[in-house]
């Protein structure tokens, strides 16, 4: 048996089942094959394949292996396995435990290394050799963007993982991508009033900003909110991605007349900065007759677990965490604990999240056709996941949802209790309109279902 | 007026004075050898000949040219060729790939972009390099690796490097430094032929008396960066103020 | 034929063989097997081989024949990226103009590059390449963010103004990435039973340009220019006392192997349209180092093979994970499975990077010739008959100090 | 003012860190001649070193509280370390907070023995070997260490905090009779910076004062002569890169509390640490300490905002310019000889 076939675009799978019969290879025109699948990598057999592409190696390695963690979770449950986790608490009961559209979940995995290129080899190999219908992960927001576009021109849907920038959602948001997890802007209308109300609206802050687009997008976010509340922004410093020591860029802050210090760094570079910053004795000095104090606007507990005591009393946002005490988060705790015998990151709970959701998309659709799972998907609102009610907004594919304001617990009973939670700020005070600049000159286009 | 003339070199190392006060006056077409105690300033006044080092003062004309402050290979390019004390060969390549290089030289100067066509295509130039290994007797060896070859054989395949850029002056720096006596003859016959074939001059340094009173027409001395003295062969056997400063030494 | 002795003729055919049948040889195992796992016969993977081939090829020129290692060559990879995506934004989708423009830019960026590195040598030249590197690296993740798109890196976009596009009515592939309509990511696929082998467009483009990379770098060994490189790496100071001025050799070496990395930088754009800035850090000069160095320096073949063997270890061997490796060892009883799983999950999957470690320090000590030498170990044992089938490798014999 | 005199304090502490990597890497240059591309990863074991006591010293026993429960609402497990038992708590967590210090004592004896172990199994080797070849197989041997250290420790830095009385920081204005607050300096990078003069000093005074040191140094400058003296210098050689080891594992424990260590800090620094020995000069110790400095003074003085502002990226690539200008108009860096690594 023997068949020739013509595509837009790789599944090796699908291809293969799709034998015509004849000796002589044939060649079949796109058409045709669009009239047999519709889309890419339309799952053939009683499988589903998914895509989970998350740093394995680099610097991200750990937030990537606990996303994998939650991500084999998701898997389990939405075949069935395992307590159920969040699939018990969602709001949306189309989810039956028989995996998706009854068929089978399985997955293939990728290293991402934290590198758009990397990510995107990573990805492709999984739509052209494995026929994977979603990808979904990463950890930071170079690699979201440049696989969300891939995913787009490839026609799969994307889910995005770990990625906080504006632009994922704003000026490089695409048809076929979604993001569960916050962003820059919702990071600075959550902290605004809580800093406002801890430290008083009379204050003078410095901004350490790492020099990328993400640091771009938060620094911008956080100025503009903290100065709407009357804050004074008396310096902003550009640091290089590739900066350890960044004693040089802490040591002028208190020259400067300062008396916040606000990093917006992520990862290695936030650990150390806070870290040097403690080392230099800033959050014991009086300026201005103030306390002088110190706010990272994007916390997450690893990297809080690096920075060790440095963190304890200092503000900050998350997108989730453990200690939530509503329904949803309990189930995930209870079955991620109990599986790996520690609790989770906000990073394996916004991609379990984002599984969650896929599938439950594709039942309510009735398809994987990646329109159908983006119609599914706009606009649809949901809740028991962990963040209360919440809104996928049809405008930009951004969930809407209450943000965590955090703070380093003082007195930690164990190496995950480093975060409490001090406030949860409303979803209508991080909302944004579609169209705000800080979200300026993107265009989704139109659903992408390849093939 | 000779074709090489050194007016008035000086080279200071630090304290040292390495050269002092050098004249020189090469006639073209004799074999003039330099000789002198360790340390006379020989390798010296040869490196500033040929680029590698840059005198202090004085000049140094070739054909009328002059030579100071110009790059080792457009020094070459003058038509000065040196053979190195101990030889200086492309180890890595073959005995023949060793020799095509200097033809390239010589037919297209110091730099061509000559990088599609195949060496072995160009048949005027591999013409050229197997005759020149032949008139050495290397031809047998063309494809060996030179980084195998004896010393004679290597000290034999740079003096073909040189021959074949048809030079009008060929440096020798001790060109039988470390031979057995076998050796040093064949390397004395090989240069009595060359200099009977062709048109050339010869400038060698050497501490074998033997070679020196075999080859050349002219004798300087030099001792302490000064020469001494200059004069035919048969002079300098004779001469009192060379015994004194280097004979006598090299006898003992 | 085609100007090309009888032994380099048999090699390009036998390359010219190879790519044109990678998607045969590699999907050799049945689609649905446990072993498919392995197989790397998919667009992406295949475009790859060829493109890092060709950079490969292009560092070989410099690094093979005049020993000059650059450790900055990563960042002529990338300033070629970014030139094709412009070229795509500003004019057209079509690959062409784009893949020349990203030769010349590339060729521009070395020459002023490698004009002022080429007057150090040794460790100092690679110090110097490096610094330029980093810079490129640095600035472009940066403060050249509204060029170079910074973090993100620039894709094509439906708002982007593709003037000749425009012009001559949009083409016909609508906004992708096209030899004059023909998209490069079509793809055709015959399944013969549980076999499928794909044939990807964009791939033959590559490899074609790779094929003919390859033909030239065998010309240029050959020719009297490559010769006088070799005269470089041997002994430049006999070189420059032959008459030989040894710098604009290397600098044109170095500018060659430029643009061989422009053509790769414009090529990876063609086949995925997309730049990053890590594309030009210095872990992505070290490995085309690393490729050269495993396939073997100074022979023709062996850069391609490295870049190869290196590209598959990224992207095949990275992909295992523990789930997988449980399903190979499930047959095995219980303890002996978990054993099995436990020793040899270190090496795979995440940890990768350790094997391509390990293998990587076997190969410089135990085999400086690299793959090739390898191989050609393996052919002597058969033939019993040592046979130096490549010019460039006797150079290889005896490493020059 | 107070601004550059703070930068160039700052400066002088970002030096001492690179001094001392350079100083190991020029040592190994200087006398096997071998580019040692896996100096960084020394220095990345040596903060691991520090790592390593401080899990051993945090050795525990688990203890179950009642009072108090976990994540899952399970009883808390108190973690009981065992010094606290043998110590009695007090003195128990005395030794704890001091687990960096005594780190250094830990890391000496391991680090010499890796040194050596590396020397003698690896190393040796390639001594004839061309330094690509040096180059590569060092570099293939730092990514197996870091991916070691990765496997065990995992990729997220892991803080190892200094003793509490060195947290904090010292106010030079205040001082001085200056305004409070202008001119402050962390303890623990104070502490840093004496250290590494100390060590730099240590090691230029056994080069040049002990009759080992001084055949080491003899080597240096013409191996084979020392070697037709009867003399065994191979084993001298062992010995110095056992000490190049340990001297750049030190600088690792040391540099612990400044930034939590992680698996990839060795190959950060290695980067910086060969532009800082090229710039100083192949084979110049006095070169290597020198341009580490320099560069680090330089560094902090453009990651001032003032210069940013001016010349904007100027803090991503001030490094990389000054190194492409010294190479430039002084051929063999600042206190290179003449022929060094230039085949």
């Amino acid at each position: 048996m023997s068949n020739f076939q013509f595509t837009r675009r790789g599944l090796i799978k699908a291809a293969a089942a799709t034998g015509a019969g004849l000796a002589m290879p044939t060649i079949i025109s796109p058409a045709f094959a669009q009239n047999q699948a519709g889309y890419t990598n339309a799952p053939a057999g009683g499988t589903v394949t998914l895509g989970f592409n998350v740093p394995q190696s680099g610097p991200y390695a750990d937030e990537g292996a606990d996303e994998l963690r939650a991500y084999e979770l998701a898997v389990e449950h939405l075949n069935g396995g395992g307590d159920g986790g969040m699939m018990n608490t969602f709001s949306s009961k189309a989810l039956k435990g028989n995996g998706i559209l009854g068929k089978k979940v399985e997955f293939v995995t990728g290293d991402t290394q934290t590198k758009s290129d990397a990510a995107r080899a990573s990805a492709k190999s999984m739509i052209e050799k494995d026929g994977a219908i979603m990808i979904t992960g990463g950890s930071s927001s170079g690699v979201a963007v440049a696989v969300q576009a891939l995913c787009q021109d490839a026609g799969v849907i994307f889910m995005a993982g770990l990625t906080h920038s504006n632009d994922t959602t704003g000026k490089d948001k695409r048809a076929n991508g979604f993001r569960h997890f916050f962003n820059s802007y919702m990071s600075g209308a959550a902290l605004a009033p809580v800093l406002e109300k801890m430290y008083g609206s009379d204050r003078k802050a410095y901004h350490l900003t790492a020099d990328y687009n993400w640091g771009y997008t938060t620094e911008e976010a956080i100025k503009s909110s903290t100065e709407a509340i009357g804050w004074e922004t008396v310096n902003t410093v550009k640091t290089p991605l590739t900066q350890t020591d960044f004693s040089s860029y802490i040591a002028p802050v208190l020259q400067s007349g300062a008396d916040v210090l606000v990093l917006n760094h992520y990862g290695g570079n936030m650990v150390n900065s806070l870290t040097n910053a403690v080392q230099f004795g800033l959050r014991e000095k009086q300026v201005n007759g103030k306390n002088f104090e110190i706010v990272v606007p994007l916390y997450s507990r690893l990297m809080a677990k690096g920075a060790g005591a440095n963190v304890k009393g200092i503000f900050g946002s998350t997108n989730w965490h453990w200690s939530l005490t509503d329904e949803g988060s309990k189930a995930f705790v209870k079955s991620f604990g109990e599986k790996y015998g520690f609790p989770p990151s906000q990073a394996a709970h916004t991609v379990y999240c984002q599984t969650l959701l896929y599938a439950d998309a594709a039942e309510r659709a009735g398809t994987f056709n990646p329109c159908g799972i983006v119609e599914a998907l706009e606009g649809y609102e949901f809740d028991g996941l962990g963040n209360g009610k919440t809104l996928y907004r049809a405008e930009d594919h951004q969930c809407f949802k209450d943000v965590l304001v955090v703070k380093g617990k003082e007195n930690p009973t164990s190496e995950f209790d480093l975060l409490e939670v001090v406030e949860v700020t409303p979803v209508d005070q991080v909302t944004y309109a579609p169209d705000h600049p800080q979200f300026a000159g993107g265009n989704l286009g139109q659903c992408n279902p390849g093939a | 007026m000779g074709i090489l003339e050194v007016k008035n070199v000086n080279k200071r190392f630090g304290g040292l004075q390495a050269l002092g006060d050098v004249n020189l006056d090469i006639q073209e077409n004799t074999v003039h050898a330099i000789i002198g105690p360790n340390g006379a300033g020989k390798s010296t006044l040869l490196n500033c000949l040929i680029g590698k080092l840059e005198p202090d003062t004085g000049s140094v004309t070739f054909d009328g040219q002059p030579v100071l402050g110009r790059k080792p290979h457009e020094i070459n390019q003058m038509g000065i060729s040196r053979v190195f004390q101990t030889p200086e060969i492309f180890n890595d390549l073959t005995v023949m790939e060793n020799v095509l290089i200097p033809c390239f030289a010589k037919r297209d100067g110091a730099f061509r972009m000559h990088a599609v066509g195949s060496v072995a295509s160009e048949s005027d130039v591999m013409e050229t390099a197997e005759k020149m290994l032949s008139d050495v007797n290397m031809l047998a060896k063309k494809d060996v690796h030179s980084g195998a070859l004896s010393r004679g054989d290597k000290r034999r395949l740079e003096m073909a490097m040189c021959l074949v850029q048809e030079p009008k002056l060929l440096l020798l720096d001790e060109p039988t430094a470390g031979m057995a006596r076998a050796d040093t003859n064949n390397t004395i016959e090989l240069l009595k032929e060359i200099k009977a074939s062709r048109d050339i001059t010869m400038v060698i340094i050497e501490h074998d008396m033997h070679v020196v009173f075999s080859l050349a027409q002219r004798i300087t001395v030099l001792a302490q960066g000064t020469p001494l003295v200059e004069d035919t062969p048969e002079k300098i056997k004779g001469h009192p103020k060379v015994k004194e400063a280097y004979l006598g030494e090299a006898a003992a | 034929m085609l100007g090309l002795r009888k032994s380099d003729a048999t090699l390009l055919l036998f390359v010219v063989a190879i790519t044109i049948l990678a998607p045969f040889i590699l999907n050799p195992f049945p689609t649905n097997s446990a072993m498919a796992q392995f197989n790397g016969g998919y667009p992406d993977l295949m475009q790859r081989f060829v493109i890092f081939g060709i950079f490969a090829i292009g560092f070989n020129i410099l690094f093979g024949l005049t020993g000059y290692l650059s450790f900055g060559h990563a960042a002529f990879l990338g300033v070629g990226s970014y030139a094709a995506i412009w070229m795509m934004k500003l004019l057209t989708m079509n690959v062409i103009p784009a893949i020349i423009i990203s030769v010349i830019v590339a060729g521009l960026f070395s020459l002023v590059v490698g004009y002022i590195s080429l007057r150090r040598s040794g460790i100092y030249f690679s110090i110097l390449t490096l610094a330029f590197a980093q810079m490129s690296y640095s600035l472009a993740y940066s403060v050249l963010t509204p060029i170079t798109g910074g973090e993100t890196g620039l894709q094509p976009k439906n708002t982007d103004p593709r003037i000749l596009d425009t012009l001559f009515g949009g083409g016909g592939a609508g906004g992708r990435a096209n030899f004059f309509g023909l998209d490069m990511r079509d793809s055709y696929f015959w399944s013969v039973g549980d076999w499928s082998f794909v044939f990807n467009t964009g791939y033959y483009v590559a490899a074609i340009l790779m094929i003919a990379a390859f033909y030239l770098s065998i010309r240029i060994f050959r020719s009297p220019f490559g010769l006088m490189l070799r005269a470089v790496k041997s002994n430049q100071q006999r070189m420059n006392y032959t008459g030989l001025n040894s710098r604009p050799y290397t600098l044109a070496a170095f500018v060659i192997s430029g643009m061989y990395a422009g053509l790769a930088g414009g090529l990876l754009v063609a086949m995925d349209t997309q730049v990053g800035a890590e594309r030009m850090f210095w872990t992505a000069s070290g490995e085309v180092v690393l490729m050269a160095i495993l396939g073997g320096a100074g022979t023709l073949i062996g850069p391609v093979l490295g870049a190869g063997f290196i590209k598959y270890f990224e992207n095949i061997v990275s992909k295992i994970n523990e789930s997988i490796l449980q399903g190979w060892f499930a047959a095995l009883p219980d303890g002996l499975s978990d054993f099995m799983v436990a020793v040899i999950y270190p090496f795979i999957g995440k940890g990768w990077h350790l094997t391509l470690g390990l293998l990587f320090m076997l190969v410089v000590i135990f085999l400086p010739g690299g793959l090739v030498e390898g191989g050609q170990r393996i052919a002597a044992l058969f033939r019993r008959k040592p046979k130096d089938n490549d010019g460039g490798m006797s150079a290889q014999a005896t490493p020059a100090e | 003012m107070d601004a550059i005199i703070l930068q160039i304090l700052n400066g002088l502490d970002k030096g001492s860190a690179y001094a001392l990597i350079a100083l190991g890497l020029t040592l190994i240059f200087g006398t096997l001649g071998v580019v040692n591309f896996a100096h960084g990863a020394l220095f990345m074991l040596g903060a691991f070193c520090a790592v390593t006591l401080s899990r051993l010293l945090t050795l525990s026993h688990t203890v179950i509280d009642e009072t108090k429960t976990d994540f899952l609402g399970n009883p808390l497990k108190v973690d009981m370390p065992y010094v606290n038992d043998i110590f009695g708590p007090e003195i128990g967590s005395t030794i704890i907070d001091w687990s960096v210090p005594l780190s250094i004592l830990f890391a000496i004896p391991v680090m010499i023995l890796i040194g050596v172990i590396m020397e003698r199994g690896l190393i040796k080797h390639f001594y004839k070997r061309p330094h690509a070849d040096q180059i590569l197989v060092t570099f293939g041997l730092a990514i197996v260490l870091q991916e070691i250290v990765k496997y065990y420790f995992g990729a997220n830095p892991i803080p190892t905090p200094a003793p509490d009385v060195f947290r904090g920081s010292f106010d030079f204005g205040a001082a001085v009779g200056m305004d409070p607050n202008v001119i402050i300096y962390p303890y623990w990078r104070l502490i840093y910076f004496a250290f590494a003069t100390v060590i730099i000093g240590a090691v230029f005074a056994f080069l040049r004062f002990t009759t080992f040191g001084m055949v080491v140094r003899a080597g240096m400058a013409d191996r084979e002569t020392v070697g037709l003296l009867g003399i065994n210098i191979d084993k001298r050689f062992t010995i110095m890169f056992g000490i190049a080891a340990a001297v750049a594992g030190v600088a690792g424990v040391m540099y612990t509390p400044i930034n939590s260590p992680n698996y990839h800090m060795g190959m950060d620094f290695l980067v910086l640490s060969f532009v800082v020995v090229v710039v100083g000069g192949m084979g110049s110790l006095p070169g290597a300490v020198l341009a580490g400095f320099v560069l680090g003074i330089l560094e902090s003085l453009a990651s001032m905002s003032a210069v940013i502002d001016l010349i904007p990226g100027i803090n991503q690539v001030i490094i990389y310019m000054v190194a492409i200008l010294i190479l430039l108009t002084r051929p063999r860096g600042l206190m290179g000889r003449k022929g060094v690594m230039e085949e």
